[in-house]
């Protein structure tokens, strides 16, 4: 049983890490971040890294979206207007 | 236990998830809000599942940080920053 | 109590803790003395320690007195070799000469210039030091991370921001497979030392497939750092815009620390000796001194020129890995000393020419340095060192890896007279144009015009500025004649025998020292004037030979190497990649 | 241009497919998933607990390998003056000041500011707990630092950022953050086994370091404006 | 299917490799670069795990109970760090790329060669 739970988190952490990659627009790609540090949180408590999984979540829900957001934010009002 | 954390990561932190994959931003704004807690009941069963009271700290930060986590992005999809 | 190689390490860090949160307050000149001492301190600490491993052999210091018992330990060694230490005392000196270079001219945010050099300074001397290898990808990740910050340190300058990026990101990438490979040879050995890895590997009967792709993996990540042709891209980037006292360390040191990795982890991991990889770096080491050399040449951005000259010099130093013998490392040694030097010297005069013109385009610049006595002195003497004019130590140790190749390396001689004469020509030509006005005005649109370092454009370039300039420039060509050629091959000789045994059962590691083939024969001056004679026309032939049909008719090659110059982080990844596939290949096959 | 992108993706391509065979070859020479062969991590875990540090985690970070973590918490402060250097205001630039940004309370939904504030003191409180537990139990200074680092930001989050401002004096969380990293190189090098104050040093450098960087950000994000 | 932990963390390094290559926004190249990272992650608990085994910490069982690795765990820790950080670094010249070309597109920025 232990097993098949390794295995839906490794399953769950690969199909979210490819999500992420996969989208191209900066700000849904946040989002989907958080959503794989999650998924991450969830794999290490399986493989017995408690202290992983807290590093990760702290690091991964707030910290890092929010500069991702911030310099989204910033790059907005910096972008030419009739740039691409 | 452990079929009990399975049965929660399945049917409810996959969905929630896979939510935040697809459609536009404040859609998966949604998915992400709400598997913010599950996240954080799936390692609440996990240290029980392993008998181990230590992991339950895991747990409480994903729980904690899961609600401002959602509220960063709550902020920059709205009217201003 | 400390030890002196603890102390080496703690002291800059400490001092950059200082700067870093009282700078806002600390008049300019505190701030000055401040980074000046603690690296004049590091310096004399890291002078002691050579001597004590050059006298008595390898010093062994267990951070936080986790030695080692019955061969294993669990903490993290320092493992104080001749080489290591001189590396360091190199990363010192340089620091001085930069901080002596930016000494109250540098226009300054707080005191943060000052804190990152001496971050910079630990980071490299720890990285160095260190015989753990994750401890390696820590301090090597430390030194990435404030090199892509003093790349970008001219934030309003859009190539400065760009060229950190294409730098921060393909650096962290390599450095992430490097960890991969890590990662993969702790669970072959489950050992993270240097010296306890190898010992596994060894009683396991020697490396196997699996052994060898990580061990591939982790050099990559270093090569990467050395700028081994296509790892180079983000070289030229980084270098041609990054701060003058930052490039000294850049070309000086921070990019040989790389070949050095890559042969610590050969000896220490694999044994050293091992034919295929010793086929893998001879062709990559091959590659990058032509191709670094030829586009060298191409450039007319003047840091970006010796930029590319450093990575065709690099590419001696993986040949001299390659060649995986004690007097080989030796020859590297004296190459890497008297490159430091040089290289450090003509980047101070690029700086120079940058502070008082406000550009570095060999064009515009054209005959404006007549009245620059010492800048053009560094700029003639810089070009005929880099062509190994003999005593120089680049010279020296071309003539060593020459000597030690081998029967098959016949192209080892080839492509050190083409190195030779096209880093040095390019820049003699530089010096031609621009400090004797010599030539026409070749056709093209105008350079772009840079910001100077200084806040005001510096009309009579201070003698502060040019005295580190010219105090490299004779270390590196007087290194032949002030290092003791039987103590460097004695520390070759530590470097490539004994380190696990030193390491984990304090074993003593003192070689005999040995001695070096007779250097001041006719054969190893007529290999340095045929450098020298071939830098004279490389630069004659590209100031005065208007239309020499073979540059010509090559014209569609030039356009394709800018091409693949192109700046794009993605290819800069793409060609990473298949670099890695290319070198794990012919380590494993 | 496409030709460019068509050699860039050919590279990807080729690169891909070898690195996978590679890595697999690498993978099946490693013993398998889940086997019992640790020797460092054995004796890790050994001298660990004769040093009567029952998280072994933290007994390596901070007492076995703390070089390690030296580096590591270097390269935070070294991010932070890097975002100090990277994201200054340069040439003609201005920088507004955050009193006139009240992009305030009230484009926040009430229930997010009545739940958002009451959990102010929780979240520090818990970091607090994270620090001072990281000996015995999941967490210590890297952990519990984020959280506090959080927490602090949880005042823009449910509220508007000159409330932010108000409470962030930049250059004392400088000196706070550089005075922990200078106590923890002293404590990692000289003082090797003193995980609580090692914990400590940590926590507080961390929470600082997160701090610096992201007002960086802020400023980018809301007040620095090119003039036109 | 011994090794197909690791297998995983392969497939995250490529598809993290692939996203950078093919990019056309800075920031989504500084994502998918720390996508990247979190392969090592997985990579190196992987190596550590022991099966039927519990978290090295000694606050809530007996010592002398099976454990992981906890070597592989303080790295992991570390690169986490390490992680977020250069991420942070890499944002930041990012933005200041956006300001002073105009562009994040790596197809729009001019080559720096000439």
């Amino acid at each position: 049983m232990g097993e098949v739970l390794l295995v839906a988190a490794f399953a769950l952490t690969a199909l979210m890490a490819t999500a992420v990659v996969l989208t191209r627009d900066p700000v849904r790609q946040a989002i989907v971040l958080s959503g794989y540090g999650l998924s991450l949180g969830v794999l290490f408590v399986t493989l017995q890294a408690p202290d992983v999984a807290m590093a990760q979540l702290a690091v991964g829900t707030v910290m890092v979206p929010l500069m991702v957001m911030l310099a989204v934010a910033a790059i907005r009002r910096h972008q030419r207007k009739d740039g691409p | 236990m452990i079929a009990a954390t399975l049965v929660m990561l399945a049917g409810a932190l996959l969905p929630c998830l896979l939510a935040t994959v697809r459609g536009k931003p404040v859609d998966r704004l949604v998915g992400l809000v709400a598997a913010g807690p599950v996240a954080a009941l799936v390692l609440l069963l996990l240290a029980a599942a392993y008998g181990r009271s230590a992991y339950l700290d895991v747990a409480l930060i994903a729980a904690l940080l899961s609600f401002a986590g959602s509220l960063v992005y709550a902020r920059f999809l709205g009217r201003t920053l | 109590m400390l030890s002196p190689v603890e102390l080496a390490i703690a002291v800059p860090f400490l001092a950059a803790m200082v700067l870093a949160g009282a700078g806002r307050w600390l008049p300019r000149v505190v701030v000055d003395a401040v980074a000046m001492g603690a690296t004049l301190a590091v310096t004399g600490l890291l002078g002691a320690v050579l001597w004590e491993a050059v006298r008595y052999g390898t010093v062994v210091v267990w951070v936080g007195g986790w030695r080692p018992h019955g061969g294993v330990s669990t903490g993290i060694p320092l493992v104080a070799d001749p080489f290591a230490t001189a590396l360091a005392l190199v990363v010192a000196v340089l620091t001085v000469a930069a901080l002596l270079f930016s000494w109250r001219y540098f226009t300054e945010v707080q005191a943060v210039f000052h804190t990152l050099m001496l971050l910079f300074l630990g980071a490299m001397c720890a990285f160095a030091l260190t015989g753990d290898l994750f401890d390696a990808f820590v301090f090597f990740e430390l030194m990435s991370a404030v090199a892509y910050v003093l790349t970008g340190y001219r934030a309003d300058e859009a190539r400065s921001v760009h060229g950190g990026l294409n730098f921060g990101v393909v650096n962290s990438l390599a450095a992430y497979l490097s960890l991969t490979g890590i990662a993969l040879l702790y669970g072959r050995t489950g050992e993270l030392g240097f010296a306890a890895v190898g010992e596994q590997i060894r009683a396991a009967g020697g490396p196997d497939t699996g052994v060898r792709v990580a061990f591939a993996l982790v050099c990559t990540g270093f090569l990467v750092k050395a700028a081994a042709v296509p790892f180079h891209f983000w070289l030229a980037d980084a270098h041609a815009v990054a701060p003058t006292p930052v490039c000294v360390l850049f070309s000086g040191i921070m990019v040989e620390l790389g070949v050095y990795a890559v042969a610590r982890t050969y000896w220490t991991v694999l044994g050293g000796a091992e034919e295929t990889t010793a086929r893998a770096l001879a062709v990559f080491g091959g590659t990058t001194m032509l191709l670094g050399g030829v586009m060298c040449l191409l450039q007319r951005h003047i840091k970006r020129l010796l930029a590319y000259s450093t990575v065709s010099h690099v590419g001696l130093l993986v040949t001299c890995v390659a060649l995986a013998r004690a007097d080989a490392l030796a020859g590297g040694a004296f190459y890497l000393i008297g490159h430091a030097g040089v290289k450090g010297a003509l980047f101070v005069g690029a700086g120079a020419l940058l502070n008082r013109f406000e550009t570095v385009d060999e064009h515009e610049l054209r005959g404006r340095g007549r009245d620059m006595r010492v800048t053009s002195c560094l700029f003639l003497l810089g070009g005929l060192a880099l062509a190994g004019l003999p005593p120089g130590g680049m010279w020296l140790g071309k003539v060593l890896a020459e000597h030690a190749a081998p029967h098959g390396w016949w192209w080892l001689t080839v492509l050190g007279v083409l190195a030779s004469g096209l880093t040095g020509g390019a820049v003699l030509r530089v010096w031609l144009r621009v400090f004797r006005g010599a030539g026409r005005r070749p056709a093209g649109q105008a350079g772009e015009r840079e910001a100077g370092e200084t806040a005001a454009p510096t009309p009579r370039v201070p003698w502060l500025m040019l005295a580190p300039g010219l105090l490299l420039l004779a270390g590196g060509l007087l290194v032949a004649v002030l290092l003791s050629g039987p103590e460097v091959l004695r520390g070759a000789r530590t470097f490539t025998t004994g380190y696990a045994g030193t390491v984990l059962h304090g074993r003593p590691s003192l070689a005999h020292a040995g001695r070096l083939p007779e250097l001041w024969t006719a054969s190893a001056l007529v290999k340095g004037l045929a450098g020298v004679t071939a830098a004279l026309a490389v630069a004659a032939l590209a100031v005065w030979g208007r239309r020499v049909p073979p540059a010509a008719r090559a014209r569609p090659v030039w356009s394709a190497l800018h091409t693949l110059h192109s700046g794009h982080v993605g290819d800069y990844v793409a060609w990473l990649l298949a670099g890695i596939v290319l070198f794990t290949l012919l380590v494993i096959v | 241009m496409n030709a460019v992108r068509g050699l860039r993706l050919c590279l990807l391509a080729a690169g891909s497919l070898g690195f996978a065979v590679l890595f697999t070859l690498a993978v099946l020479d490693l013993p398998p998933f889940g086997g019992n062969f640790h020797p460092y991590g054995d004796r890790a875990v050994r001298a660990s607990l004769l040093r009567g540090t029952p998280n072994t985690v933290s007994s390596v970070n901070f007492d076995q390998r703390s070089l390690d973590t030296l580096g590591e918490e270097l390269i935070l402060v070294a991010s932070a003056l890097g975002a100090v250097v990277l994201l200054r205001a340069v040439r003609r630039e201005e920088e507004d000041e955050p009193a006139r940004h009240h992009l305030g309370p009230a484009d926040v939904f009430d229930a997010l500011r009545v739940t958002g504030y009451p959990l102010l003191p929780v979240t520090v409180l818990v970091g607090v707990y994270i620090v001072a537990h990281g000996q015995l139990s999941p967490g210590g200074g890297f952990q519990g630092g984020v959280v506090l680092g959080t927490a602090l930001h949880l005042l823009y989050l449910t509220g508007d950022y000159p409330a932010l401002a108000r409470i962030r004096p930049v250059p004392l969380f400088e000196v706070g953050e550089t005075a922990a990293a200078a106590v923890f190189v002293v404590l990692a090098l000289a003082f090797a086994g003193q995980v609580i104050a090692s914990n400590v040093a940590v926590g507080v450098e961390v929470g600082c370091a997160f701090v610096l960087v992201l007002a960086k950000f802020f400023e980018q994000a809301l007040l620095i404006r090119v003039p036109a | 299917m011994a090794w197909a932990a690791y297998l995983v963390a392969g497939w995250i390094l490529l598809a993290g490799i692939y996203g950078i290559v093919t990019s056309r926004n800075l920031v989504h190249v500084v994502v998918c670069l720390s996508v990247a990272q979190s392969a090592t992650y997985l990579l190196l608990l992987s190596v550590g795990f022991r099966q039927g085994a519990t978290a090295p910490v000694f606050s809530d069982i007996r010592p002398g109970r099976r454990v992981v690795d906890p070597v592989v765990q303080a790295m992991t820790l570390t690169d986490v760090v390490v992680g977020a950080t250069v991420t942070a670094l890499l944002l930041a010249l990012a933005v200041q790329v956006a300001k002073r070309r105009g562009t994040v597109d790596p197809d729009a920025l001019r080559t720096l060669e000439r």
